[in-house]
């Protein structure tokens, strides 16, 4: 699977297409994309700013991507991730999966976001009119991320 | 040994990375922290709460009995949020 | 959400456009597509065709949407559902969900595939080398349907 | 009533569609593919198997025991195998 992380917007339809021309094998494509929001909770979101451990970042998404190759049957996929200063409505994160049957893409993307969110090294700061502040990390995220060991 | 701080961690200590000799007492992960604690009130803020530290050792988790060593990349910061 | 049945194909990155284009609200946007396989168990697909009940296919699809926003808090999405001739490689369908959080726009976009599959009034035909023949509804798709009446 | 067919069941009977009086005994969609099945091989092809049929009156599913009445448009289709 490819693995991006860069500061440069992506395009969804240009990934697809690299993945999939000329090909006639695939079933199900399951895409996910993550999402600046203006609001988070009561905190209205100026700007956000994504760091991450440049080498690290890209390592731990190999990973992720090789155990979720190793458990659903895949024919390919995608995880980009982006770092820096990013608006309420831009995209931060794609996860493109394949397979010839939904269910996998489904689980497999899923699982991807998953991880992702509790193993890769990235760390948001918001920006509201009160200031600045690091994006605390959720309980629920390392819930989700759980439920998968069984 | 090579020091890296991410995020809140390097914003509270003021630099994003040192290169520090392995003190003579320092042997693990846990060893280090309590180290660089006695190292001014920055640091002394950036690893009061082990609850909110992650460590890398040449960009690989560990946990903080994990031992160290004089030649490692040796990486701090707190729970990650991408996705 | 938008119901669409059509001949056509059909341009993923415009029908997200389309769902989001100047809002800053949305946090997660899960995409299915399903395309013609070439081959199916043993057999090689040389053309695929599928037939539909014209105005209960839409009203179906609707249905099934209704359901998804109402059980999840989705943000909006769409449903196009092809008919006609369709070769391998080709798009059959596109699910699109919206929602402020992940999880949410997963198990809606599954669970509208999911019942999409066993409810709305379409059927494939598959022209093999051996000649044609109507694709069997699997007990497993049925399986999948009833798993989210729980 | 309205009678409408589709993919396999069209194919066994040979046409899509068909405007039929109800018959005098007819009062449910059993009773109707009753009837169905004595009106040519085309027909008893079409609807042999009860379990591979799925009826749809005025656009919405039913069961093989729901009253028909002579103003129904009423569909017969094979399990559904879209998406």
């Amino acid at each position: 699977m490819k693995i991006q992380v860069q500061s440069q917007n992506f395009d969804i339809a240009a990934e697809i297409n690299e993945l999939c021309v000329g090909r006639k094998d695939i079933g199900a494509i399951v895409t996910f994309t993550g999402l600046v929001r203006d609001f988070n909770g009561d905190n209205k979101i100026q700007q956000m700013t994504l760091e991450h451990f440049p080498g690290m970042a890209e390592k731990q998404l190999a990973t992720i991507c090789a155990i979720a190759c190793d458990r659903w049957p895949l024919q390919g996929g995608c995880v980009i991730h982006r770092y820096g200063p990013l608006s309420p409505g831009e995209q931060i994160v794609l996860v493109i999966t394949l397979s010839a049957h939904r269910e996998a893409a489904f689980e497999a993307a899923e699982f991807i976001m998953d991880w992702l969110k509790t193993d890769a090294p990235f760390w948001k700061k918001e920006q509201t009119a009160k200031g600045t502040h690091w994006v605390e990390s959720k309980t629920s995220d390392t819930e989700k991320c759980k439920k998968w060991r069984k | 040994m090579e020091l890296l701080y991410f995020a809140r961690i390097r914003e509270n200590i003021g630099h994003s990375s040192e290169t520090l000799p392995q003190p003579g007492n320092v042997s693990d992960v846990k060893d280090l922290i309590g180290h660089l604690r006695e190292q001014g009130d920055n640091y002394k803020a950036a690893f009061e709460n082990e609850l909110a530290i992650r460590v890398a050792i040449n960009q690989t988790h560990v946990n903080f009995d994990h031992p160290v060593d004089d030649g490692d990349e040796i990486a701090f910061f707190p729970p990650m949020t991408g996705g």
